[in-house]
């Protein structure tokens, strides 16, 4: 019983957070087709800059519960700068370019950044566990949890939601959604492709921002969190189906479940687990759970 | 007719969710004939086509090759039976030239999958896909980038890949569309004329009433799913109903 | 004179360049300056080695082993390479140093199997640090000898090759050393997997008395900062074999009482001696920072290397450095290093084990018990898991 | 033409000739030459399957396969006879290949990089588990004969590097020899309209299924060559960044020739020892400079820098 | 309302359209007519801003939109209907037809709407019905309905009628003509004015992506 509830909570857990690291990678996809492996080389940055940011902020000895609002705007400013410099200084050189091709750019990106990452913090580890610890802890059925793990829970949610509001039930949305299917003909039809183009690179960076800065104090903010966190999203996204926001979650789901349930009952099979996982879904369903049905073709 | 005929679909029915694009297709088609088929925007045309060879499962009803059962057969197994077809869009291999194009069809034709080891650019091959690109007038583009020809001659190249290894009956979708209006003429003449040459039946979707009256002793008309009429050309075209559907009163 | 060249190749990027390659490339960087200006306390203190200048040559671990050391010896043409860190690279690395016959010598890497595999017969490898071996079994004794309640061990290891041998051993000690204790749990999260909620819930669901870790790096930052305020180490006793890196880092999260080691005789662990108080306050005074065991482990190869080639004589060849090195015995700031095992080619050393205190603030340890070498290190002429297995036969411990 | 192959055996001719002339390299950059013809190998297996529209991000799976198969038969059974154990390689990847190809014959796209990569990350997770085979340490691979004949350790390099030198100008030879054919000319159809290959009568099936097997084939000769060179092997062969790396040696090579990927291969590993001599601490972004400069420089690859010069 | 002056376009280096001029005053219908591959996409589609000119300029009353992007034009009343359809497949019909005035955040023009649907009564039937299962004909009165929806000052449509069945095409041209009351100016390219005869005020053939100007009556 006490091990039913800790999957549950597990699962649920470490499904928050696949979502937040995921969701990012799948609006960008689901827009740009671009499968951005510097998302996670975003998501490194948002660990660093969130153990500057607040670094910064204890060191001027600001009171400690409004570091998490210091956390936020660490995030939305480290996002918007990185998404809008990466996108328009380097991909839109490139768009309409092979799919194939764009993930390689975006690799480059990625080893550059990490690099570039590496000579602006060095390689040794930041640790801001403050906020980790601001809530304490509860006990779930005799199992202490941490309450900012639960809370991780609710932001995911939230912005998850927040997210596919803005994607399904919004005129901006909609204009995204022409974009994805036909970029060209968007902009003849009025729509600002660039800056569409630049507001999902943004947002979606910002989402890849915000899973590192509030996995930030959990961890040792060290070099090559980065690399383990891009394959973990890809594997998320494609459960759940490239492109689409609900298949994040259920992928982040499905993946969060696997983990738990391996680690409680069958650790030995941890690491494959989600391939695993991501093998069989495919082989069922070739385009993940929530793929979009292609037009007609003859 | 008093021929057997080679193709007859009997009872074709196809319901898509609510809309019911085919109900009841009877048509039989006759070796060496052709057929022209016309009908509003959204009568069911290109799904009688592509029920026929396979694209699309009727929901019900028949469809029957040389007296054989084709039914639910992949567009593969129909195409290697000898039933060949070009399309409304046309279908083409757009990176490569229109001599790859017709290379192609010819090695798919020859050897379906491709043989592994034996080179497939032989001489003879080569001669006989540029025979083809002459003899559809396309030997103009031959080492063109097939993307960036215009539409019509993508149409004709089309109508040339699906003519490639003689198939005992083609459909053509909307052939002429695309191509420019003095054009029609010649360009059905250039397509069909090497087809005709052979026993090849031939069936043509077509909006252009002039061409389906010069090119087709033998009408289809499609309304809403079903056939409005059959018959010889002429008598089709003056059909009330046709004229009133499909036709149009002034243009006729 | 031309000077003397040694490849390092230790991690500059990646998960293992904070942890392990920084600190060693900075130990290598202020034995070479002091060396070269002759400041390193005796018995090394003449210039450089042999009288040559020495001159460094750095690369990155994390790229391809093969290709990189052929690079440094054939291309660069160092008179010996000296570090690795990963036993993966070590593995690679081994046959080649034999074939490309260059003083080699391997930093850290734990695996037992360079030597028991890998090259049987070595002629110019040498490893100057202790296997993971003795971190397994001294844990064990540890474990015992403190009394604690061996009755439900639970172990969380990084899922690689590290990991899993160190979780081997352990087991495979404790049953050598009879205690009868149930494995109640066995974590294997992937390295670098950073999130251990789930881990932490397996390892609090099954209520372990004592819980064995070998991670290191961020993973094991991450970890205690993930299972302390759940409560986890008030529950458990929790050993961490490499709980050393975490005093500089840390310092006020780790809970008291927890259970670390140095993977040596090295930092908290070190003999006073006049190397170690040089080498621990000049360390400090140049980089800001204790020395954490990494750092020793490439200070005391870098002087068993001087060592043997000054042993050697002037002119000595690697060749002549090699045959002069094995079996011999040197000096080290971790105190005297034998090249006992493996034709005396692989050092063994001791172990001390002690638990976290925080002292005014200052992390330091207590109820220290340390292990000597013949009592954690398997004798000669046997193979670790062997020897484990036959209940530490012929170990001398008091 | 994009199909017409029939120029290749000049371009392996010059491969052949440049290998001949390398021999008389130093020693390191001859070896560095030698495990980057293994690798091209395999990244020419990523490059086939790209004619057909198929990214392969897992292809460093047979890599892994091949050897792992050289790795296990002379560590552990005992075999050491290369001429056993580099068709072992093959058959072994062949096999494998042949297997997956029933199932990844059906995805096309992003689906199919990212199945493949699944299934090498699965084969990852299996050797990361088998202490047995040293987890992700790997282990090493003794010295090998060849035809019963142990070169001395003097010799050994030079041997090793004829042998790598000869199987890659010979598998490049299969591979024109394929591509020359009906099933090889098919690929670049199948990636451009299965609409139009289906009502031609092919089965893109098919033919995604022969260029997987070639392609399984050619990188398990791959990964056999690289563990008789490096003497080790290890999981990471079989990890996404290992087949990262062959994807973007494809496409920086470009799919003009089978000798491309070999050299494209060569010159990434010079960029990469070259970046880590000269910038230790900053490697990577050099080398995703480079990658990023290539990509907008040369859209087609190095390779149509050669065909552009044959146009003109 | 549209003034082209010697617009020079080039696709992937080979030179397309050659000093191409032409201009619809307000309120007149103009032909532009040439065979296949004459040039008559790539000119609609450089007004439309989707090809970048190497040379001359596109006046959108009075306004030199050469340089801007393509999406300013349809805010100024431009609707385009491409030749080729275009419609956003997993979108309803009436999405389609009312992303243009989503686009450029004006308010849905209800009456329009029930004008297109008067107009095309097949497609209001199958309004809720997503693009991607129309067949061809049906997808082309949709991109008809969506240039028509924001189309209030020029009308670009490039072959309309292709691949229309005759009597729709009939019905389309009586309403396309009707539109000149209104003021609207419109440019449709066709390979021949068979259809149109009746509607053109103004025609111009283009040969080579040279246009030169006849009056219609000569024609
Ligand atoms: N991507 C391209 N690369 C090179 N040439 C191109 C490209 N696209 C079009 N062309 C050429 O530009 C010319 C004009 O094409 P365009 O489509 O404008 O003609 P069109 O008059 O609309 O013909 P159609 O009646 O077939 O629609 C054609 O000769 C065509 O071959
Ligand atoms: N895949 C599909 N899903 C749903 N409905 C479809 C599908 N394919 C066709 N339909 C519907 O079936 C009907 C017949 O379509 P079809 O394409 O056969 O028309 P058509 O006669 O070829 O018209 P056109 O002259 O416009 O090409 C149409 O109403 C169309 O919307
Ligand atoms: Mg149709
Ligand atoms: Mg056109």
């Amino acid at each position: 019983m006490l091990k039913f509830s800790a999957i549950m909570l597990d699962g649920m857990n470490y499904a928050a957070w696949l979502f937040l690291v995921a969701v990012g990678l799948t609006l960008i996809y689901g827009v740009m087709r671009i499968l951005n492996i510097a998302h996670g080389a975003f998501y490194a940055i948002g660990a660093y800059v969130c153990a500057s940011a607040l670094g910064v902020y204890y060191g001027a000895g600001l009171p400690e519960a409004l570091a998490f609002l210091a956390m936020g705007v660490a995030a939305l400013v480290a996002g918007v700068v990185l998404g809008l410099a990466v996108e328009r200084g380097v991909l839109r050189f490139l768009y309409g370019r092979d799919e194939v091709l764009m993930v390689l750019v975006t690799y480059a990106m990625f080893l550059i950044l990490e690099d570039a990452v590496k000579m602006i913090w060095g390689v040794n580890s930041y640790f801001v566990y403050q906020p980790y610890a601001y809530f304490g802890f509860v006990e779930i059925g005799g199992l202490p949890y941490q309450v900012y793990d639960l809370l991780m829970v609710v932001l995911a949610v939230v912005l998850g939601l927040g997210l596919w509001f803005w994607l399904e039930r919004t005129r901006m949305g909609r204009m995204t959604t022409a974009v994805v299917a036909d970029r060209e003909i968007s902009a003849a039809m009025g729509i600002n492709v660039t800056r569409i183009f630049a507001t999902t690179f943004a947002i979606g960076t910002v989402f890849a921002v915000v899973g590192g800065v509030v996995t930030a104090p959990k961890i040792a903010v060290t070099p090559g969190i980065g690399v383990e966190v891009i394959i973990l999203a890809f594997a998320v996204v494609v459960i759940g189906g490239l492109g689409s926001i609900p298949g994040a979650a259920i992928g982040a789901i499905f993946a969060g479940y696997a983990r738990a349930l391996c680690v409680h009952l069958a650790p030995q099979f941890d690491l494959f687990a989600i391939y695993a996982v991501m093998a069989a879904v495919l082989a069922v369903r070739p385009h993940g759970l929530f793929a979009k049905t292609s037009g007609r073709k003859i | 007719m008093s021929r057997d005929a080679i193709l007859i679909t009997e009872g074709l029915e196809k319901q898509f969710g609510g809309v019911v694009a085919a109900r009841d297709i009877s048509v039989a088609m006759y070796p060496g004939e052709t057929l022209a088929v016309i009908g509003a925007n959204g009568a069911g045309k290109t799904t009688f086509v592509n029920m026929v060879t396979g694209y699309l499962k009727p929901s019900a009803g028949t469809i029957r090759f040389r007296g054989r059962d084709i039914t639910g057969m992949s567009p593969r197994d129909t195409a290697r039976s000898g039933i060949r077809r070009s399309f409304q869009i046309s279908q083409i291999f757009p990176q490569l030239t229109t001599l790859e194009n017709v290379i192609i069809a010819d090695i798919a034709a020859a050897e379906s999958g491709g043989a592994l080891s034996a080179p497939a650019l032989t001489g003879e091959r080569m001669d006989a896909a540029r025979a083809i690109l002459a003899r559809f007038a396309l030997d103009g583009f031959a080492d063109s980038i097939v993307g960036t020809l215009p539409q019509g001659v993508k149409k004709q190249l089309d109508i040339a890949m699906a003519a490639v290894g003689d198939p005992a009956v083609i459909l053509l979708d909307e052939p002429t569309s695309g191509v420019s209006v003095d054009e029609k003429i010649g360009m059905m003449e250039t397509a069909l004329a090497p087809l005709k040459d052979g026993e090849t039946t031939l069936l043509f979707i077509e909006h252009d009433m002039d061409i389906v009256r010069r090119f087709a002793a033998r009408t289809v008309a499609f309304y809403e799913g079903t056939i409005l009429a059959d018959g010889p050309t002429g008598e089709v075209l003056q059909n009330d109903k046709v004229r009133q559907y499909v036709i149009g009163g002034a243009h006729a | 004179q031309d000077s003397f060249k040694i490849g390092v190749p230790v991690f500059l990027s990646g998960a293992a360049a904070g942890p392990f390659g920084e600190p060693e490339k900075q130990a290598a960087e202020l034995l070479f300056d002091a060396l070269n200006a002759g400041e390193v306390p005796g018995p090394y203190n003449t210039v450089g080695i042999n009288g040559r200048t020495i001159e460094a040559r750095f690369t990155d671990e994390a790229s391809d082993a093969a290709v990189e050391y052929r690079n440094l010896v054939e291309r660069d043409g160092v008179d010996a390479v000296i570090g690795y860190t990963s036993s993966g690279n070590c593995k690679t690395v081994a046959p080649l140093a034999e074939e490309l016959e260059t003083f080699t010598v391997f930093v850290d890497c734990g695996t037992p199997q360079i030597f028991e595999e890998v090259v049987t017969d070595p002629k110019f490898l040498f490893r100057t640090g202790p296997t993971a071996t003795s971190d397994a079994v001294g844990a064990a004794r540890y474990l015992v000898d403190s009394g604690a309640d061996l009755s439900r061990v639970a172990g969380i290891n990084q899922n690689y090759a590290w990991g899993q041998d160190n979780w081997r051993d352990f087991t495979a000690s404790l049953k050598a050393l009879d205690t009868g204790s149930e494995i109640v749990s066995e974590q294997f999260p992937q390295l670098g997997a950073g999130q251990y909620g789930a881990e932490v819930s397996a390892l609090l669901t099954s209520s372990p008395t004592v819980v064995f870790n070998s991670f290191w790096g961020g993973d094991l930052e991450a970890f205690v900062l993930q299972s302390a305020p759940r409560g986890l180490f008030a529950r458990s006793t929790v050993l961490m074999t490499c709980g050393e890196a975490l005093f500089p880092t840390i310092t006020k999260d780790v809970p008291e009482g927890a259970i670390v080691s140095a993977r040596g005789p090295f930092s908290v662990f070190a003999p006073e001696n006049e190397l170690s108080t040089w080498f621990s306050a000049a360390y400090e005074e140049r980089f800001g920072t204790m020395a954490t065991y990494p750092a020793w482990k490439m200070a005391q190869a870098i002087l068993g290397a001087k060592a043997a080639f000054e042993k050697a004589g002037e002119g000595a060849t690697g060749a002549d450095a090699a045959a002069a090195f094995a079996g011999m015995e040197f000096e080290a700031p971790s105190g005297t290093v034998k090249m006992a095992n493996a034709n005396g080619h692989q050092a063994i050393q001791g172990i001390g084990f002690g638990t976290y205190a925080l002292v005014d603030g200052e992390p330091t340890v207590e109820n220290v018990k340390f292990y000597e070498a013949e009592c954690t290190s398997p004798p000669a002429d046997m193979t670790a898991a062997a020897w484990i297995e036959a209940g530490f036969e012929g170990a001398i411990c008091d | 033409m994009k199909t017409d192959f029939r120029r290749e055996p000049v371009y392996i001719a010059v491969l052949a000739v440049l290998l001949v002339l390398a021999f008389f390299l130093p020693g390191w950059l001859r070896f560095l030459l030698q495990t980057a013809l293994g690798g091209g190998l395999v990244a020419l297996g990523v490059v086939l399957q790209m004619r057909a529209g198929l990214v392969n991000f897992g292809q460093g799976l047979y890599y892994c396969i091949g050897g792992y198969t050289v790795g296990m038969l002379a560590a552990k059974a005992g075999i050491t006879e290369a001429a056993i154990l580099l068709p072992a390689a093959v058959i072994a990847a062949l096999v494998i290949g042949a297997v997956l190809a029933l199932l990844l014959s059906r995805y096309r796209e992003i689906f199919y990089a990212m199945l493949s990569l699944a299934v090498s990350m699965i084969l990852y997770g299996l050797l990361v588990k088998a202490a047995w085979l040293g987890s992700t340490d790997g282990f090493n691979v003794p010295p090998v004969s060849y035809f019963g004949w142990l070169p001395d350790r003097g010799v050994r390099p030079d041997i090793a590097y004829g042998v790598t030198a000869v199987l890659t100008v010979l598998a490049c030879f299969l591979v024109a020899r394929y591509l020359r054919s009906g099933a090889g000319m098919l690929c670049e159809a199948v990636a451009e309209n299965e609409i139009r290959l289906e009502y031609l009568g092919a089965s893109p099936r098919r033919i995604v299924s022969i260029t997987i097997v070639i392609a399984a084939g050619l990188s398990g000769l791959g990964g056999g060559i690289l563990a008789i060179s490096t003497g080790h092997v290890d999981p990471s062969m079989t990890n996404w960044t290992t087949s990262g790396g062959f994807v973007f040696v494809a496409l920086l090579a470009g799919r003009g020739s089978t000798i491309a990927p070999i050299l494209g291969f060569f010159l990434l590993e010079l960029v990469r020892t070259y970046a880590l001599d000269f910038a230790p601490n900053a490697w990577q972004m050099i080398l995703g400079a480079v990658m990023l400069a290539v990509i907008l420089l040369l859209p087609d690859g190095l390779w149509s820098l050669v065909q552009r010069r044959r146009k003109t | 309302m549209l003034e082209v002056r010697t617009l020079d376009v080039a696709i992937a280096g080979t030179p397309i359209l050659r000093g191409a001029s032409l201009d619809v005053p307000p309120g007149t219908t103009a032909g532009l007519i040439g065979r296949n591959g004459a040039g008559k996409t790539t000119f609609m589609r450089a007004v439309m801003g989707l090809l970048r000119p190497e040379g001359g300029a596109i006046l959108l009353d009075e306004r030199d939109v050469t340089a801007e992007p393509a999406h300013v034009r349809a805010p100024m009343g431009v609707g385009y209907m491409p030749e080729d359809r275009r419609l956003i497949p997993e979108f309803s019909v009436e999405e389609n037809i009312l992303l243009p005035v989503h686009a450029t955040g004006a308010g849905v023009d209800r009456a329009r709407l029930t004008m297109i649907y008067d107009l095309m009564p097949e497609i209001a039937r199958f309004a809720d019905r997503k693009a991607l299962a129309l067949s061809g004909g049906q997808q082309k009165l949709v991109a008809l309905g969506r240039a028509l929806i924001v189309g209030h000052r020029l009308l670009l449509l490039d072959e309309p009628f292709e691949g229309v069945a005759p009597a729709l095409a009939q019905r389309l041209i009586e309403v396309i003509g009707g539109l000149r009351g209104e003021g609207m100016s419109v440019l449709l390219s066709e390979s021949d004015h068979v259809h149109s005869a009746d509607l053109i005020d103004e025609l111009f053939v283009i040969e080579r992506g040279e246009i030169t100007r006849r009056t219609a009556q000569a024609a």
